[in-house]
């Protein structure tokens, strides 16, 4: 009996855990999307999630259907992606990574400002897709929409990854990130694709946005902590590698959601930032990050 | 006395000034420094603009005693350190008559020195106590304290027969705080804290804490101190959950809003909160009725945001330094600081206020309300 | 004697001395004096960073962990451990230095982005131990800091501390420049400039790397402790929280890291510039983000390398 | 004669692919030897083992008679090893004479906290350096250029200037990884005649090179590797005459010498 209270406990810690990683993992697949393409560490990411959300709960409350202003708020992501791409990334080609960052950080300033004119200060959420009725699994009291967005996490990877493989423009986008030299050699076009690796990194942040604000709610200033948390997931998993970033957002929701149940919730951020600590020093470029080789 | 000095002279620079500007009537120059962005916005930014609205207000009316008002108003980004710059700045620069605002601890406690070396009147609202006890010449604050929310809390447990709670507070400074007058004050009402969690301000799931209180054997009941998204999650997964014991959170998340963000969960839930919040559902002969009204009005009819209790503090802050200003001899900062310490009786959106020199805030119990929310609305608990 | 001056790598230095104090002459109110006091303890600690970035070419986004640590040791101190303010602060930067050793001997292994990510998790931790130990930090409200009382008066007034900042600030760039031009200093950029050609010659990196993060920590200590004695109360965002970290940051890159004076730039830029764009009310946080944009997008090495060498451009 | 440098049965592999194994060498005191072999041979890879890069899977290292093996870089420099890289490792933020300084690095005894004191001492032990470096820079023919950046010298300039800072750390040991490469005609006679100075003045110089003319002008000895083995060692007289030096090696040398241009 006690034994299956503890399972319990733990399954329910395990959702949670999926849940909140799950939305780390994607912010941390849109900084490595932008990275492998440009090596630039894309740090207002979180912003792009935040539109997405308040966009849909703005455009809605104005009257529009749901789904159109689903649609209509991952366009406007897009339009901040690629504006941020346009006039602050790719005038600034060549700068220093560390100059790059401060650049996408006044841009994450910046959006922030324009959201808490356009839209408030507030808090918003939206509704379920499927109602607020959990539903019990293995004693785990679970949301349907925890349920979407894992699903919706795994569509976005199977969809990255048949495009990342299957269609010419993703294995541009892959060849351009191996080696930018040769891909322009072969007549790829390096800053169109580091655009659209910007445009699918804000549609991305969008998508997820929209999926989570049910149960994360959202707000202007939602987008600091998710760049924070996926910019650590991406740590975590190996920089520059896709499967590393989902594991790294995945382990650091899971360490926040076990930290907080069993040890400590005051210290769960620090718990889950051990964690990363400790994996960093046995291995100091990530989970997935292969071994270290200095080349002369 | 250099201060004293100072202040002739800041009088002095603002009859000048007045002069030049063709005006007749002396410029009255109030100023603020609250939290619009950042961290603590959900408490700046209906403070900022309640302020805007309330001085465009009197202004349209002929100012006070024919004196127009002018707000400077700053946002310190909820940085403490901001904050004492701004202060600096309003008391040395804008040499401003009074001060209103300081929407966290944090901020009120980094300016409050410098108000007490300028000698000018500052008006906050901060919850913690420790603002005004000890009590500081200069400073004065609206909202009812962290401890007087724990003690309606602790009342209506009483009430209820229930005497073994678990907290599941926020980490931010009102959480925090509110959490510590609590543990303190529990044993006085015969409660027993019986299990602790915290939850980080921008925790999007507290499933884990919640299901640790769940398992906890003998709670029987539900504390969450905190104030913006945080207790509306906890109130979500309380609900996912499905525990049984009451849930209580507190009053800073007073505001309409809170409701709708919480969902199905929030029935049921009970919370210490102002006469604001009930605004229509006041009884018809309740001294606060009209003034809640007027103010909710007022707010959303400019705004469009529904009122919340933080606005609320800063009407009730501002509209006793209006008053002060009215009853003062003169537009000097010690004549208003003197005149806000008389304040007795005044009739506010978060309660009555009778000042003293040895209670800067003048509020008692008896401004806080048990409210349960039921079918979506408010509902007064007897 | 001028001409000598001019060619002094101290130049810098004299500088900051001559504008801190002239300044006093010129600026109208103890206002405008608090805010230079500022930008003197941001560009300090800036500084400190800018030897382990500007130097070493090593990063870290947890450097206002150390701030705290400098900061609530002068409140934690006299308050509750009966300790006088002086020795608190030097117990500050003591332990901030070790700190930064217990940390940076593992961590400094890891590079770039690794690098960054560590600490800014080392900077998170002791931000989190500021705010959740509130029996001796106050928690997320604070604490207020006691006068710092010297030969039985309270130091007080805006001016006395504008002035010990000041001079502490050209003290630590004179330190700076010292440490710049040793043999030391060139280690710190050889390991910059290749770690690996550093090591062949016989430099030990990771000592030298230890060393430099370690004193990096000293400077940020001593700039919090001057903040918290400015400021009289402290809270753990203000002098901790991960906002702080990215900002010095930011001060260190817009100022430019290859120069002393950059720091000090960026320190003025960040400071100032809120207290300008106040006036747009609104929409001060998207100008200020605009501002930052533009001015690394124009000024990819910094505002203090860019501009120097546009005037040697004019003036050869 | 001594032996200054034994490596013994050194084999390394990454990946399941042996990029070195078992190749044995000792060094003699006072000549110059040179290691050949086609690309990927596993000369560098070679080169990163005995100067503690690299950790070898299997053998031993011995620098005057001491285990070495897998002694970092830093320790080896102490020990009197140094070396050059064939991708310029150049420290570009300093000056040349101060990129020679850094090569001091390991005779400077001043304290870390004299140097942010700005003691008399290190302004002593400056100006020493400074002096020492002038020289080294003097040596390898660039003294007019010490006080231009690092970043604005020419490619051969940066090469030679790579030798001079090895030179400052005083090794007696010192490797030279592809000191011509992509040097022209003159820059590589430069670069021969510095080599020879070089061991005139007593160090011990162990190069790795393509430029097979500049290999067989100078070297006292020559190692021949091919695909990670050792193929033969001798005086370039006899590697000359090897059939098997001839069949694996030399039989490239068209492309080779195609790729190099």
């Amino acid at each position: 009996m006690r034994a299956s209270a503890m399972t319990t406990e733990l399954l329910q810690f395990t959702f949670s855990g999926l849940t909140v990683g799950a939305v780390y993992a994607s912010v941390a697949l849109g900084f490595t999307l932008i990275y492998n393409a440009s090596h630039v560490v894309n740090l207002a990411q979180g912003e792009f999630v935040m539109l997405g959300a308040m966009s849909t709960v703005f455009l809605a409350a104005a009257g529009l259907p749901l789904p159109v202003a689903m649609i209509l708020a991952v366009l406007i992501s897009m339009v901040a992606g690629l504006a941020l791409h346009r006039f602050a990334i790719a005038p600034a080609r060549g700068a220093d990574p560390i100059a790059l960052i401060i650049i996408t950080i006044g841009a994450s300033i910046f959006l922030r400002g324009l959201a808490q004119i356009v839209f408030d200060k507030r808090f918003h959420s939206l509704p379920p897709w499927f109602g607020a009725e959990p539903i019990v699994i293995g004693g785990a009291a679970v949301l349907p929409q925890s349920l979407v967005v894992l699903a919706g996490m795994l569509v976005v990877l199977v969809g990255l990854w048949l495009f990342m493989t299957r269609t010419l423009f993703g294995r541009a986008i892959l060849a351009a990130s191996n080696n930018p030299m040769a891909a322009t050699l072969v007549g790829i076009n390096v800053p169109v694709i580091v655009a659209a690796t910007f445009l699918i990194s804000s549609l991305l942040g969008a998508v997820v946005g929209i999926l989570v604000t049910p149960i994360t709610l959202t707000s202007y200033d939602a987008g600091t902590i998710l760049a924070l948390k996926g910019f650590a997931a991406v740590m975590l998993g190996g920089i520059g590698n896709p499967p590393g970033a989902v594991l790294g957002g995945l382990l650091l929701g899971l360490a926040e959601s076990f930290g907080a149940g069993l040890i400590s919730s005051q210290y769960k951020d620090a718990i889950a930032f051990v964690i990363l600590l400790a994996v960093l020093l046995l291995r100091p470029r990530g989970l997935l990050g292969g071994a270290a080789l200095e080349r002369v | 006395m250099v201060g004293r000095i100072l202040g002739s002279v800041a009088i002095a620079a603002t009859l000048v000034a007045g002069g030049w500007s063709g005006a007749r009537a002396e410029e009255i120059r109030i100023g603020s420094v609250v939290s619009s962005t950042g961290p603590a916005s959900l408490l700046g930014d209906p403070q900022k603009r309640t302020l805007e609205m309330l001085v465009e207000d009197i202004n349209a009316k002929g100012g006070i005693k024919g004196n127009k008002l002018k707000l400077v108003l700053y946002d310190d980004g909820g940085d403490a350190n901001a904050a004492r710059t701004f202060a600096t700045r309003l008391a040395e620069e804008d040499k401003v008559a009074v001060v209103i605002g300081g929407s966290t601890t944090g901020t009120t406690m980094a300016m409050a020195p410098v108000f007490e070396d300028a000698e000018i009147p500052f008006m906050s609202f901060a919850g913690a106590i420790q603002v005004i006890k000890p009590v500081r010449k200069w400073v004065f604050k609206t909202p009812h304290t962290d401890l007087m929310a724990c003690e309606k809390i602790f009342t209506d447990l009483n009430a209820r027969k229930l005497s073994k709670v678990a907290f599941l507070s926020g980490t931010d400074g009102f959480g925090k705080s509110m959490r510590d007058q609590c543990v303190a004050a529990a044993p006085k009402f015969g409660i027993e804290v019986v299990h602790e969690e915290t939850y980080g301000p921008r925790d999007a799931d507290m499933t884990p804490q919640l299901t640790n209180i769940k398992n906890k054997a003998g709670v029987q009941a539900i504390i969450i101190p905190g104030i913006g998204q945080g207790p509306a999650i906890g109130v979500r997964n309380y609900k996912q959950l499905a525990i049984a014991v009451p849930l209580y959170v507190s009053h800073g998340v007073a505001s309409k809003e809170f409701i709708a963000l919480a969902g199905e969960g929030a029935e049921g839930v009970r919370l210490p909160a102002a006469a604001l919040l009930l605004g229509e559902k006041l009884a018809a002969d309740d001294p606060q009725r009209p003034v809640v009204l007027d103010y909710t009005k007022a707010y959303e009819k400019k705004t469009g945001q529904p009122v919340s209790g933080f606005g609320g503090f800063a009407y009730d802050g501002f509209m006793i330094v209006a008053e002060a200003m009215k009853r003062a001899p003169s537009n000097k900062p010690a004549a208003i600081r003197d005149e806000i310490e008389k304040t007795k009786g005044f009739v506010g959106v978060d309660g009555i206020y009778n000042m003293s020199p040895q209670d800067h805030m003048g509020l008692d119990l008896s401004g806080f309300r048990m409210v349960e929310i039921r079918k979506g609305d408010w509902v007064a608990v007897p | 004697m001028l001409n000598r001056m001019l060619r002094s790598r101290y130049l810098p230095a004299f500088l900051m001395l001559a504008a801190m104090l002239a300044l006093p002459y010129v600026l109208p109110s103890t206002y405008y004096l608090r805010v230079a006091s500022m930008v003197f303890v941001f560009a300090l600690a800036a500084m400190g960073l800018n030897l382990l970035l500007g130097l070493a070419g090593q990063v870290s986004l947890g450097h206002a962990g150390f701030m705290g640590v400098g900061a609530y040791a002068v409140a934690i101190g006299p308050t509750h451990l009966g300790v006088p303010a002086i020795p608190s602060a030097l117990a500050g930067v003591a332990l901030s230095c070790l700190l930064a050793y217990l940390m940076g001997r593992p961590i400094l292994k890891l590079k770039g982005y690794y690098l960054a990510v560590a600490t800014l998790g080392c900077g998170l931790l002791i931000s989190m131990v500021l705010t959740n130990e509130a029996q001796w930090t106050g928690g997320p409200d604070g604490m207020g800091v006691p006068r710092l009382v010297l030969f039985d008066a309270p130091v007080r007034g805006v001016q006395t501390w504008y002035y010990v900042c000041g001079v502490a600030l050209v003290i630590g760039m004179v330190l700076a420049i010292n440490l710049t031009f040793s043999p030391t200093g060139r280690a710190l950029r050889a390991i910059r400039d290749s770690e690996v050609a550093a090591r062949v010659v016989g430099i030990d990196v990771a000592r030298q790397k230890l060393f430099v993060f370690v004193l990096s920590a000293a400077y940020a200590a001593v700039a919090g402790s001057l903040l918290a004695f400015v400021n009289g109360h402290i809270t753990p965002d203000s002098t901790s929280g991960f906002l702080r970290s990215i900002e010095l940051i930011t001060m260190v890159v817009l100022g430019g890291t290859g120069a002393v004076l950059g720091p000090v730039a960026g320190a003025a830029i960040l400071v100032i510039l809120p207290q300008a764009l106040t006036v747009f009310h609104d929409y001060e946080h998207m100008i200020l983000g605009l501002v930052m944009m533009a001015c690394m997008i124009a000024l990819r090495q910094g505002l203090v390398p860019a501009l120097t060498a546009r005037f040697r451009e004019r003036t050869a | 004669m001594s032996i200054l440098l034994r490596a013994e049965d050194i084999s390394i592999s990454f990946g399941g692919i042996k990029a070195v194994s078992g190749v044995s060498l000792a060094v003699e005191r006072g000549e110059i030897l040179s290691i050949i072999g086609p690309n990927g041979a596993g000369k560098t890879t070679f080169f990163n083992i005995i100067s503690g890069l690299y950790l070898p899977s299997q053998g031993r290292v011995m620098l005057k008679d001491e285990d070495v093996t897998g002694r970092p870089p830093e320790m080896l420099a102490r020990r009197g090893l140094c070396r050059t890289f064939q991708n310029l490792q150049v420290f570009f933020g300093m000056s040349a004479l101060e990129n020679v300084m850094a090569g001091r690095h390991r005779h400077e005894r001043t304290s870390a906290l004299s140097h942010i004191l700005g003691l008399r001492c290190v302004g002593r032990e400056n100006a020493r350096s400074a002096a020492e470096a002038r020289e080294k820079l003097d040596f390898v023919g660039l003294a007019d250029l010490a006080e231009r950046s690092a970043g604005g010298l020419s490619y051969g300039a940066l090469k030679r200037l790579e030798i001079a800072r090895a030179l400052a750390s005083e090794p007696e040991l010192l490797l030279l990884d592809e000191p011509a490469a992509g040097c022209n005609g003159t820059e590589t006679a430069q670069i021969s005649e510095i080599i020879r100075k070089i061991a005139g003045a007593g160090i011990t110089v162990v190069l790795v090179e393509h430029d097979m003319k500049l290999v067989m002008r100078i070297s006292d000895r020559i190692l021949v590797l091919e695909q990670g083995r050792s193929l033969c060692l001798g005086p370039p007289s006899v590697v000359r005459g090897d059939s098997r030096v001839q069949a694996a090696y030399l039989g490239q040398h068209g492309t080779r010498e195609a790729h190099v241009a």
